[in-house]
């Protein structure tokens, strides 16, 4: 007899995503910012086309976008007048996607955050493991995990190994 | 005081135990003493026996909030090694080396000192120059330490996992021979036999609430749970409780407090012959003379009093542990505990007299004080008795941190570039 | 062998039989069994040895409370482990027991000498002796005592399992799937609140599996189970998991669960972990833990074949096994009659119930007449007899209070029952107080310190019927204060055992008390005198007890011993059992597999490894590397048959005379921006800033709040409001903390941010006489020429077709850049130089040959020739302090007393006499080396280094007023000789007009 | 593992993401050359260390990477409550007293 009922399903699969441009944006006041909707919501996203603005802390966003819109995020970004610090981090961390209906039991081997409470479409600066990383909910079973670019091949060994668990269905 | 014996053993066995008598007899206190101790651990009682047995001073009352023995003294992993970096830390703990070498005999007590040894592992490069320099520091102090290729390391402590492509390969070890354990109990109940039989009295579960000072401020004595208690001299030695006490006196310390903690296995036979101590990975471990695995962890990072500590802190003791003993992955922990030590800026003791005549401090041992025992209470003895330092004792002032000569053996073990 | 097993009892598979082995010998047992039942079910009730005096021992419980029945167990290379409770490891097949502590065999053990020798044995006696003659301790005691010690042995090979681990969060988790943790889960379940429900044993039920009998609902106990079960598993929302032990309860209803995956699988599927540690974070937590049978303590109550009665009515209706055809039993409490009369239905037939009290419930005394069983009320216990195998009981009648005629009673089982303890252990974890209850003489639930229930049994409730009512209600109010709607469920129960009992200390007895073993903790082999003893030799402590005897010392951590001794050491010292109180509970609830707790940081993953972008480049091309904090970082490119001596000289000659390339990316890297970038600055380095020129650099020094050093490095200025500060690879994570600190707390006025760029950029320096001749041709955007780029320009500019910073800085002394490109090029930037160098026999160097060349040059490295107890003045960098600042951090301390006072360690250069010797990293140094020691110390050698650029070592060294001493002679007293070398002020031993650095 | 209560994030967050950052309320001197050898040990050195409520300061570094205050009783290890930096100190007593114990 062996009692064991729950939510464990096998099938989280995970892809390295192609680099994208990041900016680290830290200033006062997100009002005073045109061209650009800021949430001010810890953990809220916005986007506006293919940007989105993740609030990070108070004070803080990272501005994410394609490649290919570095130069104009970059001046849109310049532009702002008040206080304000723009550094580009496109090449510090690797993103990695998490997909499939038992995500958040593969995330539960490493986040000690209660990740089935964070709505789709936000995120957080949080750990997994040791390393810190930046979490999005893209959809109800996909999640965006973004780590420093030297934390990520042990990121992704401890992925692999809990997904290799998660098959073997114990 | 019954003489202890392996006569007085065999007569136990003969006449069904009935020729025990208390070790340490449990006294309600006198309205005054000479001096009273503050803390009924291995520090406070071995002061309180030094003090009678070398000094003649024998109207002293120990005096703890709980029973003797219960605080840091009952709850440590035992280490005790004297291969300090600097002179004056090497001074103390050697002093105290020297005592715990014939403690048994002079408590009439096992105290079971054993010099298994004790290697401290070196991981990387730092590692190894930090460790080459307590080794030459040492041998020209005439203290007991010698460096081991990682072969000799795995010689002397057949257990280790030596494999260089490990996260942490082992790069060589730091040997004191001379080093080892101790029976934690025993070292707490022989001085408080050895105390009360020279006229100490004991006071259990009488928790000092207060200090005293009288117009000239000078000590006059300590408010307890059993009322007012007039002192001479009070010495406060109560370990993570000591900025509580002292700040009653209005003596406010550079301490603070934290849970440390440690955690036994089920036991084994022997299969661990030293002391390992690795400080990169973080890991601590011996086996008792009982046979479990005696290991260390760490304290948690926040300011507290509740004997506690969490449980990641023991995931990453237990992986480190693992990591260079893989043998042991499938060794089973029975029990883990905390302890409430006190940490100064320097992580070294303060022992010596305060700014309030009559009241001594000794304190801030933080997570490695077990092994001064005998020494620091031999000196804290005869900085009460003599109202000055012993020369051993005399840089472990609280003038240190007004004037800036710290005694920073963390410091001096900096951290790798 | 005759077999204990009754066809169609119990919840095993009578269909499925499971071969294993007990010291080599082969057995069966039936799907379902534990070690235990199967071994009971042969007949075997020799299971080990007790740890001193090494009695012949069977197995008292069922359960995780098992003292005796502790054996080896292994499943092939890699896989055994020492002291499993045989009650706890379920059969699998080809399971290979062994059991311990026993030489030469379990039936006959040597170390049962010890026994003939307790008395000289009891409590404490080591404390008394060996002390004489003083040597003998070291050489002849202690290492007797040492192997005396322990149980199993240890493993000897690395574990072939892995270990996983999971955090949950949930609205409750309820602890003990009894009947009134099953109860609770139904209650919160049904309210929609999100429930975990966990028992340690192999299926739910708890006291349900061994009461068949009781009628829940309307339906038999099993069926309701069963029921209760299929809804609970239909609940989308609640999670049961078996084999799962809550073994600590932390902070804010953290608990700790230690799941086991696989020890009970024939075969383990591949990559399934062996146990996972779930780490729980419930708003609501249910204990639900039951209670724990206490033995009763009287002379001859460890022999094999004495057992908890409880034990006994498990492996009964549990297993289908007879632990005896005639047992007696011997109780203090009404339960134990119920286990007879199971026994009796199921064919045994057990000789007499004895009880202590002198009157029962006469509803049991005339159910065990009509049984056909010899009631005796009243009654002591004071010996059995039996070596192996207990054979008869002895038995009192009490007369006036004290024992009178004995009687023999035979029998091949002697079942005890001392009365039921709340099983309190996690309750107490948090620290929560417990209550003595005068009425039930048991410790309760007192004053809670967590958001907890406590329900059933562990409550001192007893009888089914109030346990469900009892667990419905907590878990309706746990769901309700997690926020939910509930309410408790009733159930109806009919045919239900309720009872009470005494607890009593141990039995009194006609023989000499002095002799008589009458024992507590049968592992530890405390005895009922021990405890007397420890009191009258002035251990008044309930805690001094403890650690005098070692009761509840022993790998069921007093489950069974406790009150016991409790009740035993009141009585010594005179005091009522709160004023003595218990010892604590400390996890983990059972003992647990470090595996467990190291989870998934093992080998590879065991600690992160961070790597450069260029770090596969290293890797293929032969380099050693060495690990600096996190990092691994390439530490010299040994040439096949070169050591490492050989392949840094080489390095250095390459460097020194055309050009090096080295892989700086694990500096650390933060961006200061804002505003107020410049105060910011100025205030937290020791330089000045406000006039640095945007475009260049500047050497940095960051002090301590202390004055110490903690960290340097070079910074340039990129713009007005931005600068590229760079740290030690091992200081930068603490640098940006402390600069956040600073910056957040203490001047949050200031508009200035800090981010992290350490990652963004990878660094690669070219240093040497070639190196601008080698990179001019990729620079695009600037000039590059020594007029237009001095030393400590910077720059941002094209390199290689890839964005840069383009720093000219040098560590080396030899003209100098440091490349930073996008992480993601370092490696194509890298190789393209490399190529390009070829021309100029470019040659890659590690860490090592950095080290030496910048030693050549006297420059420090903070944290090998400064440690935290040095000023910038003991360094000499007193020429990097701002004359004109008014603060920064640090400052204050530097005008302390002993800050100032002569006698402190100044940074000096030092060469040996002969030129030849190169001293030890480490080595001391002193004036006089024909002084005794301790020695008189001046100081130690930082950095010491074979100089190929001079033809001779060198070394920088802290020494006591060391700039004092141009020129004096000072010794190095190493093991085998002394080495003498001289003084020198400057550490500059290399190109000191700067004359390379500029070209 | 504490739970912490992060003012900035408005959440209950795991200890695992903060890091524990000292004694608060003890501010850095404005003019630190004006204090005496022992003043200046006073804010280097001297803590209060309570076996009470202590005020310390944490660090939401995994997370908002703020830093705030928080008063913890230091026997149970209970956050009483937890503040933005800046803000002024809580009465201890009223904190105790307040019935639920664990006010935001
Ligand atoms: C888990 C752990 C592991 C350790 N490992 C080692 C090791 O391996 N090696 C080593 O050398 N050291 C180690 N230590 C440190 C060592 O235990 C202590 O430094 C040393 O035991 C302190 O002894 P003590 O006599 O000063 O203090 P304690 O034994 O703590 O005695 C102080 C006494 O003061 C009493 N007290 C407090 N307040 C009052 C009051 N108001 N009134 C009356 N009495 C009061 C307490 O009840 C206590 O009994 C460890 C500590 C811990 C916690
Ligand atoms: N022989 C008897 O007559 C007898 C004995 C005991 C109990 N009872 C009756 O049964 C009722 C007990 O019901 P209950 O539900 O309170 O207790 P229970 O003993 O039925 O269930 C407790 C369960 O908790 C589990 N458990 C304990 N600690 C655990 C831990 N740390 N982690 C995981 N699981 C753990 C145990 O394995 C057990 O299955 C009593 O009221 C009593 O009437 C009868
Ligand atoms: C060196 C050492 C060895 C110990 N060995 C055991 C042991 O074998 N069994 C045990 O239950 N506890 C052992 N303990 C732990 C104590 O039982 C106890 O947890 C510790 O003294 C702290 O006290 P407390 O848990 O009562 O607060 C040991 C403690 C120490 C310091
Ligand atoms: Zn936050």
């Amino acid at each position: 007899m062996n009692a064991m009922t729950s939510t464990l399903a096998a099938g989280v699969t995970i892809t390295e995503l192609a680099p994208t441009t990041r900016i680290a944006l830290r200033l006062a006041d997100p009002a005073t910012v045109p061209g650009l909707s800021l949430p001010t919501e810890v953990g809220a996203r916005s986007a506006d086309g293919s940007r989105t603005a993740l609030c990070l802390g108070p004070d803080e966003w990272l501005i994410e976008a394609p490649e290919a819109d570095r130069a104009a995020v970059l001046a849109t970004l310049a532009g702002i007048s008040a206080p304000h610090s723009a550094v580009e981090v496109s090449d510090r961390e690797i993103t990695y996607a998490l997909e499939g209906p038992a995500v958040l039991d593969l995330l539960a081997t490493g986040c000690p955050r209660d990740l089935a409470r964070m709505p789709v479409g936000s995120g957080a600066r949080t750990v997994f493991d040791t390393a810190q990383v930046v979490l999005t909910r893209e959809t109800d079973d996909r999640f965006h995990l973004t780590v420093w670019r030297s934390f990520a091949s042990h990121v992704r060994a401890l992925l692999d190994l809990a997904q290799r668990e998660l098959a073997a269905g114990l | 005081m019954t003489h202890f014996s392996f006569a007085q053993v065999v007569k136990g066995a003969l006449t069904g135990q009935k020729n025990w008598t208390p070790q340490w007899p449990d006294r309600e206190p006198k309205a005054a003493y000479d001096v009273v101790i503050v803390g009924a651990g291995g520090h406070g009682l071995g002061a309180a026996y030094y003090l009678a047995k070398e000094h003649g001073i024998t109207n002293v009352a120990v005096i703890d909030k709980g029973w003797l023995g219960g605080g840091n003294t009952g709850r440590n992993t035992t280490i005790i090694r004297s291969n300090y970096l600097y002179d004056e830390s090497a001074r103390l703990y050697d002093h105290a080396l020297d005592l715990w070498e014939n403690l048994s005999q002079d408590l009439n007590y096992n105290v079971m000192f054993s010099k298994r040894g004790v290697l401290m592992l070196a991981h990387n490069v730092h590692d190894v120059q930090s460790f080459q320099r307590h080794v030459h520091s040492n041998r020209l102090n005439g203290v007991d330490n010698q460096w081991l290729s990682a072969k000799e390391a795995k010689l002397f402590c057949p257990p280790l996992d030596i494999n260089p492509n490990a996260r942490y390969p082992v790069m060589g070890a730091a040997l004191q021979r001379r080093a080892g354990t101790a029976r934690h109990d025993a070292v707490a109940w022989g001085y408080a036999r050895g105390a009360a039989a020279r006229g100490v009295d004991i006071i259990q579960n009488c928790p000092v609430t207060a200090i005293r000072r009288g117009p000239d401020g000078r000590v006059t004595g300590v408010e307890t749970a059993k009322g007012f208690i007039a002192a001479k001299k009070v010495a406060v030695s109560a370990a993570g409780h000591t900025s509580v006490v002292m700040e009653t006196a209005g003596v406010r310390l550079p301490l603070e407090s934290y849970p440390l903690q440690a955690l036994v296995s089920e036991p084994i036979k022997p299969i661990f012959p030293c002391v390992v101590m690795s400080n990169s990975v973080h890991a601590y471990i011996s086996q008792s003379d009982k046979g479990e695995l005696v290991i260390g962890s760490g304290t948690d990072q926040y300011v507290s009093y509740s004997q506690r500590g969490g449980l990641p802190l023991i995931e990453h003791t237990l992986a480190a542990i693992c990591e260079i003993f893989p043998i042991f992955r499938r060794m089973r922990m029975l029990r883990k505990w905390g302890g409430i030590v006190d940490v100064t800026p320097d992580r070294s003791a303060i022992l010596g007299k305060t700014p309030v005549p009559g009241l001594y401090v000794n304190c801030g041992w933080g997570t490695g004080g077990f092994k001064a025992t005998p020494g620091a209470a031999h000196v804290l003895a005869h900085t009460v008795a003599k109202d000055e330092p012993h020369p051993i004792n005399a840089p472990f002032t609280l003038e240190r941190f007004t004037t800036g000569r710290l005694i920073d053996e963390a410091a001096a073990a900096a951290v790798a570039h | 062998m005759t077999s204990y097993r009754l066809p169609n009892r119990g919840r095993v598979d009578h269909r499925k039989s499971v071969r294993f082995t007990f010291d080599g010998k082969s057995y069966q047992g039936l799907a379902g069994d534990t070690l235990a039942s199967a071994l009971l079910a042969n007949g075997v009730h020799l299971m080990g040895r007790s740890f001193k005096y090494h009695r012949p021992r069977g197995v008292v419980s069922a359960g995780s409370d098992e003292p005796n029945a502790l054996m080896g167990t292994r499943r092939g290379p890699g896989r055994f482990e020492p002291n499993t409770r045989a009650t706890i490891q379920e059969l699998r097949a080809g399971l290979e027991a062994t059991s311990q502590n026993r030489w030469p065999s379990l039936a006959f053990d040597m170390g049962a000498i010890n026994d003939n020798m307790g008395s000289l044995f009891s409590a404490g006696f080591y404390y008394k002796t060996f002390m004489w003659p003083r040597s003998f301790w070291d050489r002849v005691y202690e290492p007797i005592i040492r192997n005396a010690a322990g149980l199993g042995v240890s493993p000897t090979e690395s574990d072939a399992d892995t270990y996983a681990s999971r955090f949950h969060h949930t609205d409750v988790l309820v602890v003990g799937a009894g009947p009134a943790g099953l109860a609770a889960a139904l209650a919160a379940g049904r309210a929609g609140a999100s429930v975990m429900l966990v028992d340690e044993n192999a299926e739910p039920g708890g006291t349900l599996l061994s009461e068949p009998s009781v009628v829940i609902d309307g339906k038999p106990a099993w069926d309701w189970l069963a029921q209760a079960l299929a809804e609970l598993a239909g609940l989308p929302n609640v999670t049961v998991m078996t084999r799962t032990t809550a073994i600590g309860y932390y902070h804010q209803n953290l608990v700790g669960l230690a799941q086991r995956l696989t020890d009970h699988l024939d075969t383990a599927p591949s990559d399934a972990p062996r146990e996972r540690m779930w780490k729980v974070r419930a708003r609501e937590v249910v204990l639900a833990q039951g209670a724990l049978e206490k033995p009763l303590v009287f002379d001859g109550n460890d022999r094999p074949g004495v057992m908890l009665a409880g034990a006994a009515q498990t492996y009964l209706n549990r297993f289908g096994v007879k632990v005896g055809d005639r047992p007696a039993i011997v109780t203090a409490h009404d339960s134990a009659w119920h286990a007879a009369f199971d026994l009796a239905d199921a064919g045994a037939k057990p000789v007499a119930i004895v009880d202590v009290r002198p009157a029962v419930d006469t509803a049991l005394t005339d159910r065990a007449r009509a049984l056909g069983i010899e009631v005796l009320l009243g009654r002591t216990v004071t010996g059995t007899s039996g070596r192996l195998r207990v054979k008869s009981l002895r038995v009192n009648r009490m007369e006036g209070g004290k024992p009178g005629a004995p009687r023999d009673i035979g029998c091949d089982a002697v079942l005890m029952c001392g009365g039921w303890t709340p099983c309190l252990h996690l309750f107490s974890h948090t620290q929560s107080k417990l209550a003595w209850d005068e009425a039930l003489q048991v410790y309760l639930p007192g004053k809670k310190t967590e958001a907890v229930q406590i329900a059933g049994a562990g409550r001192g409730l007893w009888g089914i019927a109030s346990t469900l009512e009892d667990g419905a209600t907590a878990g309706a109010t746990a769901a309700r204060d997690a926020g939910h709607d509930a309410t408790a469920q009733t159930h109806t129960v009919t045919a239900d055992r309720t009872g009470s009992g005494v607890t009593c200390k141990e039995l009194p007895t006609d023989k000499d008390p002095g002799k008589a073993k009458a024992f507590i903790d049968f592992q530890n082999d405390v005895t009922a005198k021990d405890i007397r003893l420890a009191v009258r030799e002035g251990m008044r402590s309930i805690e001094h007890v403890k650690r005098y005897t070692t009761n509840g010392m022993a790998t069921d951590q007093g489950k069974m011993s406790n009150v016991n001794g409790l009740m035993i050491a009141s009585d010594a010292l005179g005091k009522a059992p709160p004023q003595v109180g218990l010892t604590t509970f400390r996890p983990p609830y059972s003992p647990t597999t470090f595996g467990t707790f190291a989870g998934y940081h093992k080998d590879a993953t065991f600690e992160v490894t961070r790597r450069t972008p260029i770090d596969g480049w290293a890797e293929a091309n032969g380099a050693a590397f060495e690990p600096v904090a996190l990092w691994r970082r390439a530490w010299y490119f040994p040439k096949p048959g070169e050591d490492m001596h050989a392949a840094v000289s080489r390095e250095c000659r390459a460097a020194r005379a055309s050009v090096g390339i080295f892989d700086a990316s694990t500096l650390g890297k933060i961006e200061v921006t804002g505003r107020d970038a410049v105060t910011f600055m100025e205030r937290m380095y020791t330089n000045p800033w406000a006039k640095l020129g945007v475009g260049r650099c500047r050497y940095g020094l960051l002090l301590g709040e202390d004055g110490f050093i903690r960290d340097d490095g070079v910074i340039g200025r990129l713009s007005a409001d931005r600068f590229h500060v760079t740290t030690t690879t091992g200081g930068a994570a603490r640098v940006l903390n402390m600069m956040e600190d600073y910056l957040q707390t203490e001047w949050p006025d200031l508009k200035v941010w800090l981010t992290s760029t350490t990652e963004q950029w990878a660094t690669i320096a070219l240093q040497g006489p070639n190196a601008r001749k080698l990179l001019e041709p990729f620079v695009e955007g600037i000039d590059i020429s020594a007029e237009a780029f001095p030393h400590m320009a910077v720059a941002e500019c094209t390199v290689a077709g890839f964005p840069a910073r383009l720093f000219r800085i040098s560590f080396t002394g030899e003209l100098g850049f440091e490349v930073n490109v996008p992480a993601r090029h370092g490696l194509a930037l890298w190789e393209k130089l490399m190529a390009a160098g070829q021309q100029y026999d470019i040659c890659p160097y590690g860490t090592e040959t950095m080290h030496v060349l910048r030693a050549e040059k006297g420059y420090i490295i903070v944290g090998q020739d400064t440690d935290g107890t040095l000023t910038p003045d003991d360094a000499g960098l007193t020429w990097a302090i701002g004359k004109a600042k008014r603060d920064f951090v640090g400052k204050r301390s530097l005008a302390r007393p002993d800050m100032v006072a002569k006698g402190r360690k100044q940074l000096v250069g030092l060469l040996t006499d002969d030129p030849k010797v190169v001293l030890q990293e480490g080595a001391q140094i002193v004036a006089d080396p024909s002084q005794p020691k301790p020695m008189t110390m001046l100081g130690h050698v930082t950095s010491s280094y074979w100089s190929d650029a001079l033809g001779r070592s060198i070394a920088m060294a802290v020494v006591v007023d060391g700039r004092d001493r141009d020129g004096q002679t000072l010794h190095v007293p190493m093991p085998d000789r002394t080495i003498t070398a001289k003084v020198v002020k400057s550490t500059v031993f290399y190109d000191p007009e700067n004359t390379r650095i500029s070209a | 593992m504490l739970l912490i209560y992060c003012p900035y994030c408005e959440q209950d967050l795991p200890e695992l993401e903060f890091a524990y950052a000292g004694e608060a309320h003890i501010a850095r001197p404005a003019d630190p050359a004006a204090l005496s050898d022992e003043e200046w040990r006073d804010f280097l050195f001297i803590r209060s260390n309570p076996k009470g409520v202590h005020f310390e300061r944490w660090r939401h570094l995994n997370g908002c990477a703020r830093f705030f205050n928080a008063a913890r009783e230091t026997v149970g290890d209970k956050f009483l409550a937890t503040y933005k930096a800046g803000e002024p100190r809580p009465d201890a007593d009223a904190l105790l007293a307040s019935p639920t114990g664990d006010a935001k």
